[in-house]
């Protein structure tokens, strides 16, 4: 190989410090090395040239700059050796300025080091071979997981970029936990006078294909070329044909059925539609309680059904889908407020979740948005609000902030005293978070117009008394023991990542965290990204966040799906790992720790099994490299041989 | 530090004169060797061997590619794949590089004399054919019809095209085959085996010289039994790990024939004589 | 053993450093561009992350007569690319410990977190770890041949 | 009887002595401190041979290094023009004269296979040949073979002295040396003084006595043929060679093994190019660069080490069998593979073949 | 012990049909040499034997000379492990190198095995031996003439007298009672400690005398169960080139590190890279060492627990103080 070496004064950044004349002839005694000089800026125009044409008169096949970081230029000269006819891959760069000049004024021991430093990257070069980037083809369709506030902004973001989309739910209706909300805070908004709009949206987009009351079964492939297995989960009823006239909801005789629209508060029907606004708007059994399925005969909806929609015999079904991208928007559940024994929820029917107290505010909801406590039916008087169930406590694992928790107890608070103007509404709070725009005015509000009371303390018990419920608990600002006696407790209840998250997260190869939230791949940087690439991130899915931020996010995924989406092909960075197969011996360590899920198996015609990289997928991390025992998968353009030539070039 | 008369390990120092890129993968050197007395006595015969080193990095085996009645340069076709010839690669005209030569046994060029000859080649097997082609070319009037079938993966794997119009100009039958495909293509399109049962030169009163990657071997040599050839009609050449090139290091015996001394060339009677290890 | 190349004076000696690309390179150019004066010793090998950093290339240096062995990355939760550095702070760690085990000093090898913005933590490990090795002085290397005498019975 | 020298035991170190004075001498020491191992090292000062059983690793790296220069080259750049490269080489360098004291009729008859293959055959390898010219073997006739030798089943035999130029004879109170050509002749006046006529018939009779001692079962040199008919039965090489780890060990203590590798070694701009010992029971030796390996499995290897010694060279070079059965590959064999069985059971029916 | 042997073939003789073949012991070429032995024919099961001379770890040609992987069809492979080796089989199951699906085990506990060249040290001449066993502390070996008797901590390997683990910890069969240890959990291995008494320079030196002898013939390489790389072991690769073919001390250290570096976190302590080693080398005290390590460390141990992932090749973002 002949190597040409180009020594950078950097004006005299570099020259003031580093003999740069020696450091260059000194270069010219290494091996490979035909030419080497110095020169006053290498970077610029004509330092540029001057390499160019240095190799086209010594026909050089590699070139090491000695100058800046390469964190700085290598760009740069990478693009320099390019325009010349090299690979762009046979250039080294050798860091004398950060790492030599500017950090020790003795010129002697700088010019040793960077004479070392320059023939570090003259060994490494003799290792080093042309890359090419191949091109992958975009698959341009988004999936979309979970049909939230996150998933549908990310939808409607995308579909209207003209992107096809495929929303996957895992109910039988979109809308998730917003559409569940009476109102939204801080400006009291109809919940679902601005979420269904948006509903209707995903319903009429052409471009957005809905799968609702279905899970994903299975992903394989990698960014831009995703397939993913949807199970379709039997509804019992041919949505094709189903107008959603809602005749047969009426008719139904199973009509005990726990109401998970409404949080367990009143009853449904087996064959049911969540509520008037679902989209889309089907009926689907609950095969639990439908009494066809439980008891053997009465296929009341049959008969009825105007379309003959219904289908008994439906089972599940696996569709194949395929796309380039993922957001997953798989949003949250709620705590589960009965582990806290003391407070007697789920024990106690006057002690209710802060969800479910929603549903009683809801207009649509099984009260029809008269508050009215569940056991007797009462207007309640006295209500307490309990902050922090499930948040901030490790003592039950949630050692988080919910963040939300502080700013909806102010609006059910506000609310309530709207609604009921002689209630007394208490709150007990351990510290008040509201960090967003109006939100704190929000909470003050509350406190000083609306008149709600905030004690700061934790409640030690509730216990019933006659048909009211005494609160137990301590105000720690006026170091005062409380009892509250009350009609209704309300328990803020914390978020937690939605059922099944984990699952899921290992179908797509993204991680999670100790509670279950994904990962993003950067904290700050890259807060949508995930560590597998083409997999994004919207909502709760990943942390506790409020609507707002929710739909932020969703849109930040749909505006990085559209990035990705803007070309037609993935140019692969070649700086990834490589499987030499004849060396490799499949034990499959390189797989196990891959973060990125880069690396799959591959069956040769002899029945072997070796490791094979997806270079799209492949961050180039070498985490692989260095665990692999034969070094059979190796890191290109730092391979063993390439960090092993600089080692040797300092020792032995 | 005393000079030995002869010391078999010791390379010739050489001066490599003309690169040619023949496919991306394959460059054939010419080299000429440092000492003018050694390059002007130096004669070889279709077949035979050398071992170019990249002094630092190793030594390696490839046939003798020239025709033997060049007097003023070796060439040597390289493919890379291992440390050596990746080296050999990077090197630039004037560089050194270290030759031993020639090796072990070569093409029985008198035998075939007035004998209808078929070559059939695979990849960087046509580099060895090519030598004694060249040499056919050179003593036309010695040898009968020459047929040639050389298959490459695609177009640019086919070295040696820059020669294929002087090949059919002199009489030659040369038949070029891709494996898959291309556009602009006008040639064969199939594996070398089925082009070989295509085309079916007659086993009359010839002789079948046969090289490439083993799998083809394999094939060819089935196909040329199925079009009755005999035993000693066919003639191939065997690889195997050398290291001293001698008859002295031990890796690359067939029971007791030594590839690099008693090879590479070997009928396929004795073939069937040998151990079966290949 | 040592290189030559640079004809080396007494008082410096050979610091092999292993540095990820995002965080501890960053980091020495931070400390670079804020002129953070170090001791000349150390001389950087750029891999893109600790993950990559097979225990082994510290141990080929330390053999072949490098004085000292410097490892960083980015702080544990930081690494580029997520995980990177939770199994480099195992291996470098059971490293570390074994080093003494056949001899070589375990002052001689360190690992640290730098991230690519704390130029001046660079600048002190640097100090520090230059400064340690300069205690233990030059590595002895090993006996390329071994005096028969100089038995240690063990078994 | 030609010359003869004697010495007692105590004397033994001072002769040695005045003998490293004029050139190396390799004799048995314990491999470490309370080793059960012997090894060959050069002789120093105060250190006595260890004599009384079978060396572990062999006088084999004598006449061939395990690790041996062939080359040494140097690039040289220009000046004027640092593209101009030339190449300086040096080969073969002169080797001090050597003596091998101590070793047994079997390792020194190892080096008659070298001799057909380093020196007599196409080429001339002048490394070897320039050891074996200035290296003298005194060898002591065997007393001690074990259950692992077999030394009269491949034609040699306790008291061989095929190959040496010494021999060394235990008698009362330290050693009678023997001379056996010129060469030795040489050296005896620095070994000792004359020996006695009573030493030398004492001598005799130890000498007779080993003679017809036969150490090792059976006849192992007729097995060309057997193992050709052999060659393709999986089966008989299966259950043969399972047990085999594939280590390098039985080659490396065999006197007659002699594969070798040849790499570079570079730093900057000089290099060596070295032989090294290789073995043929690594699948690295036969693997080609296209990743094809002609003998993949340790079944292949083993049958070709099998051949190689048992057919492939006698058939080569007249019926010479390419072992000298000290049976140290059995002995140290970390799983103690028997080659006498392999090769005694070639000649049995498919079925009784029993490895053990 | 007879009536073990007995009881193994018995054992196998029951499973017999449902089996590919046995991995055992049987005599080799003289009367101190036990030697590995693939029996596929159950008449052949009496060629098993079991005493102290079976040190040899079975378990690698598990990987090394067959295939156990699951694979439909196919039977079984019946295995001996004794209290080490059964560790060297649960690590490759983790590994997943093998499938426990794909093995019968005999489990026998362990007395001890014997170091073969520190027996010859003790007694050159022995041979001719009837039986051989282990009587309390002694180790009993019966020649036709008399029956020797040796202490244990003279002519054990170094393996077995620091055993923790005499009783598989894996089987589905074992043969004789279990056994207590000889050393107990949380007592440091007392080789390891002995060196490290030493100082660094002494034991620098210890190795380099050590390891001067090395012949560089891979056996402890190839013996070890856990070195799963074989025929692509980067020792002997060219590219990448980890090791030059130079012999120098340097060479020796490194490529002894490169084993022990390659097994930190996965070693069973089976010993069978020292017992091979022709050159007496006690190569597995590195390994000891860098158990040690991983044991304070991250509290693992190789081969216990067939679910675990060895600990260098996993993960905890959790874990401090390092």
């Amino acid at each position: 190989m002949r190597i040409g070496v180009f020594v950078c004064r950097c004006g005299t950044n570099i020259a003031n410090t580093v003999d740069t004349e020696a450091v260059a002839n000194k270069a010219l005694e290494y091996p490979d090395v035909t030419h080497a000089t110095d020169y006053m800026y290498t970077c610029s125009e004509p330092g540029q040239q001057e390499i160019q044409q240095a190799i086209k008169e010594h026909a050089l096949q590699g070139i090491v700059v000695a100058a800046c970081s390469p964190r700085m230029h290598e760009a740069t000269f990478r693009r320099a050796v390019e325009k010349a006819g090299l690979n762009r891959y046979m250039f080294e760069q050798a860091n004398i300025r950060e790492h030599c000049s500017w950090i020790s004024s003795d010129i002697e021991a700088n010019t040793r080091k960077a004479m070392d430093l320059v023939r570090m990257s003259v060994e490494k070069l003799r290792f080093n071979q042309p890359l090419f980037s191949s091109y992958v083809p975009i698959n341009k369709r988004v999936l979309v997981i979970g049909g939230g506030v996150a998933g549908i902004q990310a939808a409607l973001d995308c579909a209207e970029g003209g992107l096809d989309v495929v929303m996957v739910e895992r109910e039988s209706t979109i809308g998730g936990k917003m559409a569940k909300l009476d109102k939204t805070f801080p400006t009291i908004d109809c919940s679902s006078c601005i979420l269904g709009p948006k509903m209707v949206d995903v319903a009429q987009n052409d471009n957005i294909h809905l799968y609702a009351y279905s899970e994903i079964d299975s992903v394989s492939g990698y960014i831009g070329n995703f397939k993913v297995g949807i199970r379709k989960k039997a509804t019992y009823v041919d949505w094709d044909a189903c107008t959603g006239c809602g005749l047969c909801t009426e008719k139904c005789p199973a009509k005990k059925c726990y109401d998970r629209f409404n949080e367990g508060l009143g009853t449904t029907t087996a064959i049911n539609i969540p509520f008037p606004q679902a989209i889309p708007k089907k009926a689907c059994i609950d095969a639990d309680y439908c009494r066809y399925f439980t008891k053997g005969k009465c296929k009341v909806c049959q008969k009825l059904c105007p379309t003959s929609a219904i289908r008994f015999e439906m089972e599940d079904e696996i569709v194949t889908e395929e796309v380039g991208a993922i957001v997953v928007a798989t949003g949250y559940d709620l705590f589960d407020d009965s582990v806290y024994g003391e407070y007697g929820g789920g024990h106690y029917p006057d002690v209710i979740s802060a969800m479910q107290y929603e549903r009683l505010l809801s207009a649509a909801g099984p009260t029809g948005g008269h508050i009215r406590r569940p056991s007797d039916g009462k207007a309640p008087k006295d209500i307490v609000w309990l902050s922090c169930i499930g948040s901030r406590d490790a003592s039950v694992g949630r050692p988080y902030c919910s963040g939300i928790c502080c700013m909806y107890i102010a609006k059910q608070a506000t609310m309530t005293r709207d609604h009921l103007p002689d209630c007394n509404c208490y709150v007990s709070y351990m510290d008040i978070r509201a960090p967003g725009k109006n939100y704190d005015e929000f909470v003050r509000r509350a406190q000083e117009e609306y008149g709600v009371q905030y004690f700061r303390g934790r409640v030690g018990k509730i216990y019933p008394k006659g048909d009211r419920l005494i609160v137990q608990g301590a105000d720690t600002l006026l170091g005062i023991q409380i009892e509250i006696e009350a009609d209704l407790v309300v328990l803020a209840t914390g978020i937690e990542p939605s059922d099944g998250a984990r699952g899921l997260a290992e179908k797509l190869r993204i991680s999670y965290d100790d509670y279950g939230f994904y990962m993003e791949s950067h904290p700050k940087l890259r807060p949508v990204e995930t560590n597998t690439a083409g997999v994004y991130l919207s909502g709760v899915c990943q942390g506790p966040k409020d609507i707002p931020a929710s739909v932020g996010q969703g849109s930040a995924a749909a505006a990085k799906v559209q990035a990705l989406f803007s070309r037609d092909t993935i140019e692969t960075d070649p700086q990834v790992a490589n499987v030499k197969e004849i060396a490799c011996i499949g034990c499959g360590k390189c797989i196990d720790v891959c973060p990125f899920g880069a690396i799959q198996w591959k069956t040769l015609r002899d029945g072997s099994q070796k490791a094979q990289v997806l270079e799209t997928v492949c961050q180039g991390c070498g985490l692989c490299n260095a665990t692999c025992p034969p070094k059979a998968i190796q890191l290109q353009h730092c391979t063993d041989d390439q960090i092993l030539a600089e080692v040797n070039a300092l020792c032995g | 530090m005393t000079a030995s008369a002869h010391n078999p390990y010791r390379p010739e120092l050489a001066t490599i004169q003309e690169i040619i890129q023949e496919t991306p993968t394959i460059r054939t050197f010419r080299v000429v060797l440092n000492d003018e007395e050694k390059m002007r006595r130096f004669s070889f015969q279709p077949g035979q061997v050398g071992q170019l080193s990249v002094f630092g990095v190793g030594e390696s085996t490839f046939v003798i590619n020239s025709p033997p009645t060049r007097k003023d340069y070796l060439q040597f076709s390289v493919m890379r794949a291992g440390e050596v010839t990746q080296r050999l690669h990077q090197l630039s005209l004037g560089d050194q590089i270290g030759v031993r030569a020639p090796l072990g046994n070569s093409f029985p060029i008198e035998d075939m004399k007035g004998h209808n000859i078929l070559f059939v080649g695979g990849g960087i097997g046509m580099a060895p054919l090519r030598t004694l082609l060249l040499y056919m070319l050179d003593n036309r009037q010695d040898y009968g019809n020459i047929t040639v079938i050389y298959g490459a993966r695609s177009p640019e794997d086919l070295s040696y095209g820059y020669e294929f119009d002087k090949w059919r100009t002199s009489g030659m039958d040369l038949v070029l085959t891709i494996d898959r495909e291309s556009p602009g293509w006008k040639e064969r399109v199939g594996f070398v085996p089925t082009i070989l049962a295509e085309v079916a030169p007659t086993p009359f009163n010839r002789i079948a010289i046969t090289c490439g990657p083993p799998i083809m071997i394999k094939f060819v040599l089935a196909g040329l039994k199925e079009l009755e050839y005999e035993d000693h009609q066919i003639i191939t050449t065997l690889e195997r790990r050398m290291k001293c090139g001698i008859g002295i290091c031990g890796r690359c015996n067939i029971g007791t024939k030594y590839v690099c001394v008693d090879g590479p060339v070997f009928s396929y009677e004795q073939l069937r004589h040998m151990v079966p290890e290949l | 053993m040592k290189s030559e190349a640079a004809s080396t004076p007494e008082q410096e000696l050979r610091i092999v450093g292993f540095l990820c690309n995002w965080c501890s390179y960053g980091g020495a150019d931070t400390a670079g561009i804020c002129r953070f004066k170090q001791p000349t010793d150390l001389r950087i090998i750029r891999i893109p992350c600790t993950g990559r950093m097979d225990p082994l290339f510290a141990v080929k240096a330390l053999i072949y007569g490098a004085d000292g062995v410097l490892v960083s990355g980015c702080h544990p939760k930081d690494c580029h690319y997520a995980v990177g550095n939770y199994y480099a702070r195992r291996r470098m760690e059971v490293l570390k410990r074994f080093l003494p085990f056949i001899g070589i000093d375990t002052g001689r090898f360190r690992y640290s977190w730098v991230s690519a913005s704390e130029g001046q933590l660079w600048q002190q490990v640097v100090k520090e770890f230059s400064e340690q090795i300069h205690r233990l002085g030059a590595n002895p290397g090993l006996h390329e041949k071994i005096d028969v005498e100089a038995s240690l019975f063990l078994f | 009887m030609s010359g003869t020298a004697y010495i007692t035991h105590n004397e033994l170190t001072s002769a040695l002595e005045r003998l490293s004075k004029e050139m190396d001498v390799w004799i048995p020491v314990e491999t470490g401190d309370k080793k059960w191992g012997i090894q060959f090292s050069k002789y120093q000062p105060g250190k006595a041979p260890l004599l009384e059983r079978q060396s572990t690793t062999l006088p084999k790296k004598v006449l061939f290094p395990q690790v041996e220069t062939l080359l040494r080259f140097c690039y040289q750049k220009d000046v004027e023009d640092r593209s101009r490269v030339t190449i300086d080489l040096k080969d073969l360098e002169d080797m001090a004269p050597a003596m091998v004291f101590g070793a047994r009729p079997c390792d020194v008859r190892g080096f008659l296979t070298f001799d057909q293959v380093f020196l007599n055959g196409l080429h001339k390898d002048p490394y070897y040949a320039q050891r074996r010219e200035k290296t003298l073997f005194a060898t002591l006739v065997c007393e001690t073979p074990d259950s692992a030798c077999f030394c009269s089943s491949v034609g040699s035999g306790p008291a061989d002295q095929a190959g040496s130029d010494l021999w060394i004879i235990p008698i009362e109170g330290g050693y009678l040396i023997e001379s056996l050509n010129e060469r030795g002749e040489k050296l005896l006046p620095k070994m000792g003084k004359e020996a006695t006529q009573d030493q030398i018939e004492s001598a005799q009779r130890f000498q007779e006595k080993a003679a017809n001692e036969r150490v090792g079962e059976g006849d192992l040199t007729r097995y060309v043929r057997a193992f050709e008919e052999r060659f393709s039965d999986k089966a008989y090489w299966r259950d043969m060679v399972s047990k085999c780890i594939s280590c390098g060990i039985c080659t490396y203590v065999c006197p007659t093994c002699y594969c070798f590798t040849i790499t570079d070694e570079m730093k900057e701009l000089e290099g060596e190019r070295l032989r090294s010992w290789d073995s043929c029971m690594f699948h690295q030796y036969t693997q080609e660069a296209s990743g094809h390996n002609p003998r993949p499995t340790k079944f292949e290897r083993y049958r070709n080490r099998v051949g190689h010694k048992f057919s492939y060279f006698p058939d080569k070079y007249n019926g010479m069998i390419s072992c000298c059965g000290c049976g140290r590959c059995i002995r140290s064999c970390p799983v103690s593979v028997d080659i006498r069985q392999i090769v005694r059971q070639l000649k049995e029916e498919a079925g009784d073949c029993v490895s053990t | 012990m007879g009536s073990k042997t007995e009881a193994l073939a018995k054992q196998f003789e029951k499973v017999f049909d449902d089996l590919e073949l046995v991995i055992g012991w049987e005599t080799g070429f003289d009367s101190l040499h036990a030697t590995p032995a693939f029996i596929r024919q159950p008449s052949a099961l009496g060629r098993l034997i079991w005493n102290p001379f079976c040190s040899h770890n079975l378990s690698g040609y598990l990987t090394k000379t067959l295939n156990a992987t699951a694979q439909e069809d196919a039977k079984k492979i019946g295995i001996c492990v004794k209290g080490c080796d059964s560790r060297s089989v649960v690590a490759l199951i983790q590994e997943k190198f093998i499938s426990r699906e794909r093995l019968y085990i005999a489990g026998i506990p362990c007395r001890g095995t014997v170091d073969l060249r520190r027996l010859m040290r003790l007694k050159p001449s022995l041979k001719d031996v009837n039986t051989v066993h282990i009587e309390g502390n002694e180790l009993a070996v019966e020649t036709a003439r008399q029956t020797h008797r040796f202490p244990l901590q003279d002519v054990l390997l170094r393996k077995c007298l620091q055993c923790r683990y005499p009783n598989p910890v894996l089987y589905d069969e074992l043969i004789g009672e279990p056994l207590t240890p000889r050393v107990t959990e949380g007592q440091a291995p007392p080789f390891v400690d002995k060196l490290e008494a030493h100082s660094l320079e002494q034991r620098r030196v210890f190795w380099e005398r050590e390891l001067d002898r090395c012949i560089r013939c891979y056996a402890c390489r190839n013996a070890c169960p856990l070195c799963v790389c074989q025929d692509n072991c980067i020792l002997e690769s060219r590219m990448p080139k980890w090791l030059s073919q130079r012999s120098g001390m340097s060479e020796k250290f490194f490529f002894h590190m490169i084993h022990a570096v390659h097994l930190a976190g996965r070693c069973t302590e089976c010993g069978e890279c020292e017992r091979v080693c022709p050159m007496e080398i006690p190569v597995a005290l590195m390994k000891e060492k860098l158990n040690q390590v991983v044991k304070e460390l991250l509290d693992y141990e190789a081969g216990l627990n067939p679910e675990t992932q060895p600990p260098l090749l996993t993960f905890d973002p959790s874990e401090t103080g390092i």
